[in-house]
């Protein structure tokens, strides 16, 4: 291609004006600053809404159906019918209340959970995020329990040493107010978790988790995974229509949905941002070709004096222009994938300059910031950035054409 | 004013009551006043005049990169005024060479590239280009100088680089605009012995403007112009 | 063995009287809290602990609910006995053949006795008790090392008068009943 | 025509019809950089500056804001009265506090508070956001509790009916086990405010808590200090206080929500701070266009004498021109956005996590943010303009 | 080559041995060799040369736009290479006039503002200065022409704004680099009678530049350039 050919050499040859190389390399640079940002913007969103999926929509139930009244007698008829919907991955029964966690002098509220041993293998990967794989361990009524990293640390508790649980005992009959029951539990596995589950969730066997309550062989309800997470609303809600007991329903996009939104918006967000700094960056690589074009003016003159065509010239500068997007571009991609590829280490050296968590543990579901490249937010942004230079170096192009071979020669 | 009614259909280029105006602010301004003539193939043609006299507009609008205010320029039978852009371009590019008294290289090129440019213009493939363009070199005895950027050659280097650049692509005529104003006598003695050779030797008409009396004498046919009118000297 | 010899013991006293004096430190040694008072104990499962200092609290057993009045905030709490929050050592000390012994190793060293439990997931407890069946102090240690020691003295054994062990609600005290 | 005279050719050269359109166009885009650049910066920082006044609004209103005590979490009134105090600015009143996490249990659930005990004839925030019953009923001896709507959900209790409150840290041990403090209290109204204050904290009668804290004769947990602006607690946790004493303040409990907010505002301002660099990369580009343009004029002027500080002059004014409309036009809008935000959110229909995005703007923030743009779209023009005063008069000239 | 060795005192400019060569590509070109001459107040030079010769940038060594690469230029017994930037430029704007081939109006601003503009850089408050151009514009008779922007106005008529720029602020000498260049012979002829009248009217002395040796004749002396030297021809 002649037109590449000329772009190239012309690209390469403007030592000429001091200022001419300066701008361009400005303009390359705020194309990169422009893609690299943007890249790792949508790798940290991509990151986030990864470890939202892995870390909390992997480990609690997409949906859960419960009985008004408390407990559900009748609940393994349930499970069946409910798992003869083709939505549903997986179901299993749980009991939850909330109780007290009392050690020494600190005490912690909690939502205890009491989950069956053997069907929670099949609906989280919850035994994954247990330190040094304690789940091994973790038996039925054993008196022990399962704690957050988080609840740990504010109830100065480690692995193996024994709390004391407070649950109320609700005696319907009387309704006078018992005294608390008090059950010494031992800490069997800690969950390496923070946000709301690493702080206010704790695990106990299902069976335990009854005889506490001492509520025989009731559960509170049936917790579902289903095939489509962003659906799960819809898919429970249908289920619990054509089920005669009356359940109520909740699902993960009731107290986590809002971060999944969140994410979203972030991301759009950012995407507007940095279209409008490419944008702004594009700007500059107009001037830079129309000043390339008034350097290479007689350039222009005399290939048209050996026949050169408006096409060829105008394709040559478009080529030009495209040649110093695609350079900024690459190195803003490059630059881009490096960082976001390190951005979790980046992150912690800047923590352990500043002193303290960027991401706190107790308010943040992640504590620390996880980034995942997606090629094709790379393909996406990188023809954006193509698109945004072919526009912005038609309108040099097209001036280059208009270049009066006539006035320029005869001025010697 | 000798002014040829009937075209004469064997010259290469000829013209016809060719003027050229252009508005200056409230005056107008003419630059060439009904220029007749025509230019045999084959032939050595050179026009004297001072600077500003129109020279460079008539060399300008005979290749076509410059419109007339009014009047017609056929080349080899064909009117330039009925061609497309592109036909010109094409025509500039295969049938016209152009030589100015400043070279006009491409400062980016080296001088092989900058002689094969109107034949990778016209498409030929770059091996093909390379090898025509490194054998004009040689016929310049330049071929030592194939790697050279323009400015790393002398003045006369450059002027020959650039006839090499106008005969690349065995134009019918080569259009030199003071080829030799910026050198010194003994290499523009060289060059114009060149440009004597290639003209025996490729049988290219050369059109030569120059305000250097001696060269001028040299040439079948002289003009000379001055305040935009041509005048012929001697010669058919 | 020493169990044996402990239960022996303790079953020559069918109640007594004491002054105590309560010394509550953690398990580095800080102290956290201590008082004095009267308690009367008596079989089977009678029981009048009555704090004066720091501040005024009564915990009595009537044999079949535990009593614990508190002037300050003007309210008694009553819980059954058995609901009662640690009474193990109550247990032992009244009732030597409770199943409760059962759950506890004893060791001997003179006239002070060792229980530790054998799930070591309760309190261990040191009683000295002389031969007599007169008790002169008891410890109870809790599994994160807090030891709470009681220093009787002016023992005197025998049938404790059963009006130690009736409690009669006051006026305007709000009765929080959790049996 | 008019003095001084860089300024006049530099505004014929920016804006006079004649000059090239296509150099008016790219000093045009340049302007739109910077401008976007500054209404980005001004909107984000006020939609964070919104997001901490609402929770100091909504929180920090009602949670004991700073308070004094002693190195055991209680003070004899009598040994540190008020007036031992130092009087320190922006605190509008002291109030005695007794103060502690409570356990509260109803028939149905157990959950746990902070208790805030106050004397009903003092001024509490609080008192205006009471239902249901009346906050006067907080009566000594009466062992009143007024609670949070969501709390009092939570427990399944209403008006009139009784809870437990049991101290776990105030506890007594007895033979017969740890006895926590504790007493029966009856509901005599609600509050309500926002779901993370009401169940956060449950008021009651001050010398009840006393007593349920086993407090000996007037003795407080603390003093407490009504600050008019929580946000800068800094200043005031420095003032000198009595030895003996220290200060408590919200950041213990609240701390990293508002640590948060400012992590997420700097981010967000690293972000858009991008779109002003290019923006100003964008003017160096664009005037050193315009220099190259007028090559031939700033030799001519030379011929005349104008001073290579003279030419400087015109090119700084004419990029700085275009620096500062936007800065000018962009602040300008960003307020206008700002102030008005809710309303342009709510017409496009765009909502964050659900909330309204609220807006406050700080007058000093968008003054710096102005300042900082000028400086930079001034700054940026020293290269250009650094060039255009040295081309070479005679080599311009002799080309045309 | 005549060459002054003692310095003429009573002399308006002198220059000894001043040369002026610069690197294109490898070759040097030298473009002014050793030219020692001297211009007396109110008097009228002409140097005639082809195109190329070095007379602009004489013109411009002299003016302390350039810098020569030797020899040394004293103006009214300054020496310009002891002048500070900032003197240099003020000696511009009272002391030289300078008058293009190409007119080299500003063309953003009308001819009453191109002709005020040396004022206002000297620092005239904008009212005297628009009375002083105005005064200038009918001397050059063109006052109706005020408003008028440079693309508006002839070729002459933009040649005379030229002029009255140049004279506006009472320089001692004026330089005019081929100022009838671009004209057709009558114009030129007028703008050459303005000129004399101008150095009669004001005594303002004019360094006239040339290729037209008719108006050269016209001069009190005349020089001819060739090649960089400069040979005296008429005059003392």
């Amino acid at each position: 291609m002649l037109s590449l050919f000329l772009a190239r050499k012309f690209r390469q040859g403007r030592r000429q004006s001091g200022m001419l190389s300066l701008i361009s390399i400005l303009s390359t640079l705020s194309i990169a600053i422009g893609i690299a940002a943007l890249i790792i913007g949508l790798s940290a969103m991509n990151g986030f809404e990864k470890e939202l999926k892995n870390r909390v929509l992997s480990v609690i139930p997409h949906g859960e159906l419960y009985s008004p009244s408390g407990t559900l007698s009748n609940w393994r008829a349930l499970q069946n019918q409910i798992q003869r919907d083709p939505h549903i991955v997986s179901s299993a029964p749980f009991v939850s209340f909330t109780g007290l966690i009392e050690n020494a002098s600190k005490i912690k509220a909690v939502q205890v959970q009491g989950i069956s041993l053997l069907q929670e293998t099949k609906m989280s990967i919850l035994p994954k995020y247990i330190l040094n794989n304690k789940w091994q361990s973790f038996k039925d009524n054993n008196k022990q329990i399962i704690i957050g990293i988080g609840l740990a640390n504010s109830l100065g508790a480690k692995e193996g040493d024994w709390v004391t649980l407070l649950i109320p005992v609700n005696d319907d009959v009387s309704g006078q107010l018992k005294q608390p029951k008090r059950i010494r539990l031992l800490i069997a596995g800690i969950m390496d978790f923070s946000g709301t589950l690493g702080n206010g969730v704790a695990f106990i066997p299902l069976t335990d988790a009854q005889q506490y309550l001492n509520i025989g062989d009731n559960v509170t309800g049936i917790k579902v995974n289903v095939d489509n997470i962003y659906k799960a609303n819809y898919i429970i809600h249908n289920i619990a229509i054509d089920i005669t007991t009356p359940l109520y329903v909740t699902s993960w996009e009731q107290n986590y949905g809002y971060m999944y939104h969140d994410i979203q918006m972030i991301r759009q967000i950012m995407y507007l941002a940095m279209i409008v700094v490419i944008g702004v960056a594009c700007f500059s690589i107009v001037s830079t070709l129309v000043i390339a074009v008034k350097d290479k003016q007689r350039d222009i003159a005399i290939l048209k004096t050996l026949g050169a065509t408006n096409q060829l010239i105008s394709k040559t500068f478009i080529f030009y222009g495209v040649i110093s997007g695609f350079v900024g571009s690459m190195i803003g991609v490059l630059l881009g994938i490096v960082i976001s590829s390190q951005l979790s280490n980046i992150i912690k050296v800047i923590e352990s300059l500043m002193g303290h968590q960027l991401l706190n543990s107790h308010i943040y579901f992640i504590d620390f910031l996880p980034s995942e490249i997606h090629l094709t937010d790379i393909i996406i942004v990188f023809c954006t950035a193509m698109i945004l230079t072919l526009v912005a170096s038609y309108y040099p192009a097209r001036r280059a054409c208009k270049v009066d071979p006539v006035k320029i020669l005869n001025g010697f | 004013m000798n002014n040829y009614t009937e075209i004469d259909t064997k010259a290469l280029i000829s013209t016809t009551n060719l003027s050229k105006s252009y508005q200056d602010g409230k005056a107008v301004i003419e630059v060439l006043k009904d220029v007749s003539f025509s230019i045999n193939p084959k032939s050595m043609t050179s026009i004297i005049g001072s600077s500003g006299s129109g020279k460079s507009t008539l060399l300008h609008i005979l290749g076509g990169l410059d419109k007339p205010t009014s009047g017609e320029v056929i080349f080899k039978s064909q009117a330039l005024n009925r061609l497309s852009e592109v036909q010109k371009a094409a025509l500039r590019n295969k049938e016209i060479g152009f030589v100015y008294q400043f070279h006009h290289l491409l400062a980016d090129f080296s001088a092989l590239e900058n002689i094969a440019m109107p034949l990778l213009i016209a498409g030929v493939k770059s091996k093909e280009a390379e090898q025509r363009a490194f054998e004009m070199l040689k016929s310049v005895n330049l071929s030592h100088r194939a790697k050279h950027r323009p400015s790393e050659l002398s003045g006369g280097e450059r002027q020959r680089i650039a006839i090499g650049r106008a005969l690349i692509n065995r134009p019918s005529i080569v259009m030199a605009d003071e080829p030799t104003g910026n050198l010194d006598q003994s290499t523009a003695e060289t060059i114009f012995e060149l440009l004597i050779d290639l003209n025996q030797q490729h049988g290219t008409a050369f059109l030569v403007v120059t305000h250097d009396l001696a060269l001028a004498k040299k040439m079948d046919q002289q003009y000379s112009m001055s305040q935009g009118a041509l005048t012929l000297l001697t010669g058919d | 063995d020493a169990k044996d010899v402990l239960k022996q013991r303790l079953d020559k006293v069918k109640g007594f009287y004491a002054e105590f004096s309560q010394e509550v430190k953690t398990a580095d040694d800080q102290l956290i809290q201590e008082g004095k008072g009267k308690l009367w104990v008596s079989r089977p499962n009678y029981f009048n602990w009555t704090l004066s200092e720091p501040d005024e609290t009564l915990i009595l057993s009537d044999g079949n609910a535990l009593w614990i009045y508190t002037p300050m905030v003007e309210q008694v709490t009553v819980m059954a006995l058995n609901q009662a929050v640690d009474n193990r050592l109550l247990l032992l000390i009244t009732n030597s053949d409770n199943a409760v012994w059962n759950d506890y190793q004893v060791s001997r060293k003179q006239n002070t006795f060792t229980l530790i439990p054998t799930d070591n997931s309760a309190q261990h407890f040191t009683i000295s008790v002389l031969p007599t069946g007169m008790i002169a102090d008891f410890t109870i240690i809790e599994s994160d090392g807090q030891r709470s020691f009681y220093q009787l003295s002016h023992q005197s054994l025998g049938k404790v008068d059963i009006k130690h062990f009736k409690f009669t609600i006051p006026n305007n005290v709000t009765v929080d009943d959790q049996r | 025509m008019f003095h001084p005279l860089p300024i006049f050719i530099g505004f014929r050269y920016a804006y006079s019809r004649k000059s090239d359109s296509f150099g008016r166009f790219v000093s045009w885009l340049s302007m739109i950089g910077i401008m976007l650049g500054s209404i980005g910066l001004i909107v984000i920082m006020s939609v964070m500056n919104g997001f901490e006044n609402e929770m100091q609004k909504n929180i920090l209103q009602y949670l004991p804001q700073a308070q004094i005590t002693s190195d055991n979490n209680r003070l004899l009134t009598s040994q540190y009265p008020l007036t031992v105090i130092p009087t320190i600015a922006q605190v509008d009143n002291v109030v005695p506090l007794v103060t502690a996490d409570v356990i509260l249990q109803s028939a149905k659930n157990i959950t746990i508070s902070t208790m805030i005990g106050i004397d009903p004839n003092e001024y509490d925030p609080i008192s205006s956001r009471v239902y249901g019953g009346d906050y006067s009923s907080l009566q000594s001896g009466k062992y009143n509790i007024i609670l949070g709507r969501n709390l009092a959900d939570l427990l399944n209790v209403d008006i009139g009916d009784t809870i437990r409150l049991m101290v776990p840290e105030v506890s007594q041990i007895t033979p017969v086990g740890k006895i926590p403090s504790q007493r029966i209290f009856t509901i005599s109204g609600l509050f309500s405010t926002n779901r993370d204050i009401e169940q956060s904290i449950i008021y009651l009668n001050i010398d009840d808590a006393a007593k349920l804290m086993r407090y000996p004769q007037n003795t407080i947990t603390s003093w407490r200090l009504y600050l008019n602006n929580p946000l800068n607690i800094d200043s005031i946790v420095k003032t000198k206080l009595p030895d003996g004493l220290h200060f408590d303040d919200w950041r213990e409990k609240r701390g990293e929500l508002f640590q948060a907010i400012k992590m997420e505002k700097n981010v967000m301002g690293l972000l858009i701070s991008l779109i002003v660099i290019v923006a100003a990369f964008n003017i160096i580009t664009s005037l050193s266009l315009l220099v190259m343009e007028k090559q031939n004029e700033i030799a001519i002027l030379k011929t005349q004498g104008l001073t290579r500080k003279g030419v400087m002059m015109i090119f700084i004014i004419q990029g700085a021109s275009s620096g500062i409309i936007g800065t000018l036009l962009g602040c300008l809008i960003g307020l206008l956005i700002s102030y008005n935000l809710s309303e342009i959110m709510s017409t496009l229909g765009l909502t964050f996590s659900g909330i309204r995005l609220p807006s406050v703007v700080d007058t000093a923030q968008v003054i710096t943010v102005f300042i900082a743009l000028l400086m930079l779209s001034i700054i940026s023009t020293l290269y250009p303009a650094y060039r255009a005063a040295n081309t070479q008069p005679a080599q311009a000239l002799r080309y045309e």
